[in-house]
């Protein structure tokens, strides 16, 4: 349809895949040479964790993950765009954008080891522990955002997901919900073209998911989900709208999961190398970035290194600190299914503590 | 204290609550200009506006799901699922997410939503507007299920749920909306939830009965009464978590049970009842525990519902075969 | 969003709510004075059975029941554009399209009096039970015009539902795996204005339903649902663009429900009644077709007299034949629990049958 | 004949009946180039083809909502939810719909669809992969629930299902996938659906199990009859309708029971087995039925799941205590 290419036209880029720079739309964003270093090195953080994580789940030291290489500038951009006030309903994959809100490293490592104690973020860090369920942190966001806005507190809601959630019927319900209530919050897609093994063009007819916020009459903005800056730029947008009343906006963030899908999937199943090699080297977020950090004479290849190792050495002081942890014993789950354990969850908690001391 | 229906005893409940407590609002398909399909949310809108009182889209997990996000965020929502039926397209945003908000993340956050849902069968509803599915959620640990049987319950179980710092479920039966009156306090009170209540004593059979099937066991109780056989009436108000205890104690003194619900009987609530008081008291029994239920099929058609129903007929059936057993 | 007003701009009518017609599309369309009249023959039946079953339902001889007058044109006209071999999925309001496609009034009667039988229409009928879970029967349909898809059978699948089931999560699921199958199914949407008392401001930010198929980037159409040559036309189009191998279509068809939601509700309690009269006086649907036939010399006051005694008649044998059925006892449900009933469901069975010849 | 795992068998019984049956489709989540996220039905697509092994969108109620049709428009769909935890999205689909197209229309049309799942605890899975949620359906009339607990039924049982005129929903144990491998003949051949397999007899106590408890039940029976204990191992094999039959028989003659299951205790199938041979077998039971189970929280986290799961010291010590009872 031609007026749908119309609708999803304006593909925000600032960063071109080639190297070009938007220079109006840099000028505009009016970015601090700290700020755009900071960025580059979340995502290298983020970047070095993936590859650091991966090789703990091959040695048995965490359980199943869901590497998110590839689609760095798209978590850390949108992250970026929030307030430390902001919440964060994330999915499995989206590690990067809760670094950047927050969350530690220790914190990440506890809940892939699947210790209790990894659903849980420190008391100022207002990220939700991620959602397994696809789909399902979709109207819970909605809801958080529609408690922000009766309070009339200015914080918003962003919920990530990805390019499959947008089948699900909770996706339809919680946008529907946020746009008759005009809710601050942000439904931010990460099109990595990829559901496990089912290709966007099984997923939905349409050629965007950003027309899909039609449906709704939301704002919607498409953007280059390997361009760090636009994403940054598109997020702050959404979420500024939002802010100020402005209602909901759904962001398409295209992007591309290089890795397989968690550490249990096995890629060369169902996609080819080459797609992959193709959109790494066209479009790898990293090597785009320090590019153009490197044009713009704020990083040279010997700061990187340095930047490098001292994130090497950060990520390693954290896993260290997880891995000394002992993992809560059973027992403790048992407090946390109530505020307070009813009768017989306590003679079942009973039952396991002494289980447990007596080492059966 | 008013004289009050028990859908009169609900609204008070609510009104109650959201004079207490800012935070609490009211979601749901219905619920605002037209007050419920049942009026239980009737004049509320008036009195606490569009903002607090709110119709929303025709989306059941939608409205979970929104709630599990208000009350992540501070808020204390009461939603509506217009009926039991229903409450299958809310599944995953009740017992996957609700139910285990506290759990995932080891207490740093919590889900004290509340969800009303009328059910139950007798009064010519179409279909899936009858059927008691409580059973679903007393296999979901993080979740509270509650029934109340009569106006000054409904009124202190709802606020006891509102207060509940748990996701509670709390169910009401159409069929006692309007029944009969009851004088109810005006102000605030509490029910406590998981705690049985011993609606009459009696030392020869237990009759464990909840929601729309008090009513059945205190009317045949009291037949039996007249005939010099004293039973004992327990109506269990919460449905989960179970109170074990009170039940214990009964079947302890009267040596025999039987269970009373409208839910089907298999996979009902009446067999953990059973199973779990066949364990412990198994010494204490002199007749087999039974069941009085809904029969293994799903809820039939209006024409036939009331042979489908448990009542007092199969109530006496089942009390003469305890005692000569 | 000007673009929107121009996907959704086609608004599609034959006959004006003034009574102008538009001479090129009734041309086109080509239809005999039989059918033409046919059509209207059965709006009337549609609209006198409704009145009939409300008073039934007043006087306790059958149950809850929900009236559709108002809504006549869009029932009947869609469920013309049908063959016979072709499936029916409806919503318990669907009565009107429900008796087109075969539906005794005898078998409609029974179900809304609450008997087993009801359930059950003539072998050679295919119109699934009405469905009273909003929004179930969607993906349905979708699976039924599947299956016919698979076996290269012609037959077209339609759903039929309300503006409040777009707020459904099984409508979009079903939409999108329609869309994404190309299934040979028409989503035939009721936009009657309300969803019992939740008006369509409340139920969703649009101003259309149809532009919800952009979401799927399926072909829709917006129609006056209150003309019932439009409709007939709208539905023909998807019914043989299906049929064609050209996949789904969503139709909105605007349209309104005059009477309350069910015999149940009170509309006084959150609509106007200047609302009502408002569309009953411009755009009633009976009205301004048998309008349009006595214009084109087709229909006389006279001839519609006869017609509806006729029908009228009818409608009394019918429900005559209905009232002498006795109810199937529960004992029978038990049959259809399963194909064979289990050990236990058996002996449940010979209980029930045994209390039922006892007399308790 | 060949040696097969348990997936293996799987797999091989939807070859079988797809070249039996042409209106078998199969259609789910990364079932077709992906064969399943476990290989369920690798290499099928290349057999079949695109439009019989069909990988969907992402969405759990459109899958099984699309069964119905599939179904009612006289097709065999058999549909795979990635894994039990999700099927909560279905319930209504399920529960509200497939289970009762028969019954909604006396019997003038149905909906014969398998759904396939895997499920199960001790592999270390995410959040919501390993919850035992069979109770939900075996509270749902109109549906049937099968299980299966080694690759001989697991071929002949599902081939049961394919071909069972109703809904059936067929739950695989993960951890069963790949535990054993054993001869299954290549042809088609079939295990009935609800009929209990008495897998071990013996006389001093009956050990119900299936699915993944089943290999520690007799595990520790063989531990027992060394020390000349015989107990009867039965496998339910089919979850609803229940095979009371053969429990009632076996605890006639060995008038002790144990249920074992992974699912949560309150609530569970066990439940319901405990209080159907409580009331039926009263008079032969020689002590307490007891049940070993999942606790009473949702299924917690990696780290401590084997301490959640029954095993065979928990099984040991309800032996001893119902023993010595
Ligand atoms: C309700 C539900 N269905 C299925 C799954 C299994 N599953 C986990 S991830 C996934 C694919 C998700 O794809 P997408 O939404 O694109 O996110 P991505 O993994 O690409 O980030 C599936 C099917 C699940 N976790 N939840
Ligand atoms: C899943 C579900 N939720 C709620 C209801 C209760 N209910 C019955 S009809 C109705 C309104 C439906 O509105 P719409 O889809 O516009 O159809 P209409 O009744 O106007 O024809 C509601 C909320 C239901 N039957 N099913
Ligand atoms: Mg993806
Ligand atoms: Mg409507």
């Amino acid at each position: 349809m031609q007026i749908l290419d119309e609708i999803n036209a304006p593909y925000h880029q600032i960063i071109k895949s080639t190297g070009e720079v938007d220079d109006q739309q840099l000028n505009d964003l009016n970015l601090s040479s700290e700020l755009l270093l900071e960025m580059y090195e979340w995502m290298l953080k983020a970047r070095l964790l993936d590859e650091r994580l991966l090789k703990m789940q091959r040695q048995g030291r965490i359980g199943t993950f869901a590497p998110y290489s590839g689609q760095e500038a798209s978590q850390i951009g949108s992250a970026f765009a929030l307030k430390k006030s902001d919440w964060m309903f994330p999915s499995y994959r989206d590690i990067g954008s809760c670094l950047v809100h927050g969350m530690p490293i220790e914190q990440l490592v506890l809940y892939l080891k699947g210790f209790l104690q990894g659903g849980s973020p420190p008391e100022d860090v207002k990220v939700l522990p991620v959602q397994i369920i696809i789909g399902g942190q979709i109207p819970q966001a909605a809801g958080c955002a529609w408690a922000s806005k009766i309070r009339k507190e200015q914080d918003v809601t962003i919920s990530y997901f990805g390019d499959g959630a947008t089948s699900q019927g909770d996706f339809h319900e919680g946008l529907n919900f946020a746009s008759v209530l005009q809710l601050p919050v942000v439904f931010f897609c990460q099109n990595n073209q990829w559901a496990i093994s089912v290709p966007i063009e099984k997923q939905m007819a349409t050629k965007t998911i950003a027309q899909k916020a039609i449906a709704y009459d939301m704002k919607n903005i498409r953007v280059d989900g390997n361009d760090v800056l636009a994403v940054y730029k598109a997020t702050l947008e959404a979420v500024e709208h939002a802010r100020n009343g402005g209602g909901p906006t759904l962001i398409e963030a295209v992007t591309y999961r290089i890795g397989p899908h968690t550490t249990a999937d096995d890629p060369k199943k169902y996609r080819e190398q080459t797609e992959v090699t193709q959109w790494v080297d066209e479009k790898e977020p990293l090597i785009r970035y320090k590019k153009f950090l490197q044009n713009q004479g704020l990083l040279t290849e010997e700061s990187e290194q340095q930047l490098r190792q001292k994130l090497e050495l950060e990520i390693s002081t954290e896993i260290e600190k997880a891995e000394k942890i002992v993992a809560e014993p059973l027992a403790t789950s048992f407090d946390h299914v109530y505020d307070q354990p009813h009768a017989n969850l306590l003679e079942q908690k009973i039952e396991v503590e002494k289980r447990t001391a007596e080492g059966r | 204290m008013a004289n009050l229906t028990m859908v009169e005893a609900i609204r008070d409940a609510l009104k109650v609550e959201m004079e207490n407590n800012e935070s609490v609002i009211l979601l749901g398909e219905d619920i605002g200009k037209n007050g419920g399909v049942f009026r239980a949310t009737d004049g509320l809108i008036d009195m606490f506006g569009e903002e607090r009182v709110v119709d929303t889209p025709l989306a059941e997990s939608g409205i979970v799901g929104a709630s599990v996000g208000l009350a992540i965020n501070h808020m204390r929502p009461v939603a509506e699922i217009q009926f039991l039926g229903f409450i299958y397209e809310t599944m995953d945003q009740i017992c996957a997410q609700a139910a285990r908000v506290r759990f995932r993340s080891a207490g740093r956050f919590s889900a004290p939503l509340v969800i009303r849902s009328p059910f139950g069968g007798g009064v010519r509803t179409p279909e899936l507007h009858a059927d008691s599915l409580e059973a679903l959620f007393a296999h979901t640990p993080g979740l509270k299920v509650v029934m109340p049987s009569n106006p000054y319950d409904a009124k202190g179980l709802l606020i006891s749920a509102i207060r509940d710092e748990n996701p509670v479920l709390f169910l009401e039966p159409m069929k006692l909306y309007r029944a009969s009156r009851e004088e109810v306090p005006s102000e605030a009170y509490t029910v406590p939830l998981h705690k049985a209540n011993i609606i009459q004593s009696g030392d020869e059979i237990t009759i464990v009965a909840y929601g729309p099937t008090v009513p059945i066991a205190t009317s045949v109780a009291n037949e039996y009464l007249q005939k010099g056989i004293s039973i004992e009436v327990i109506d269990l108000r919460t449905i989960y978590p179970i109170d074990f205890e009170t039940i214990i104690a009964s079947v302890e003194k009267t040596g025999r049970l039987i269970i009373v619900h409208e839910a089907v009987k298999t996979g009902g609530v009446g067999g953990e009842i059973a199973a779990h008081i066949s364990q412990h008291a198994f010494f204490s029994l002199r007749s087999p525990i039974t069941r009085v239920t809904g029969y293994d099929t799903p809820y039939p058609v209006a024409s036939v519902e009331d042979d489908w129903l448990p009542n007092v007929v199969r109530l006496r059936e089942a009390i003469e075969e305890s005692l000569n057993c």
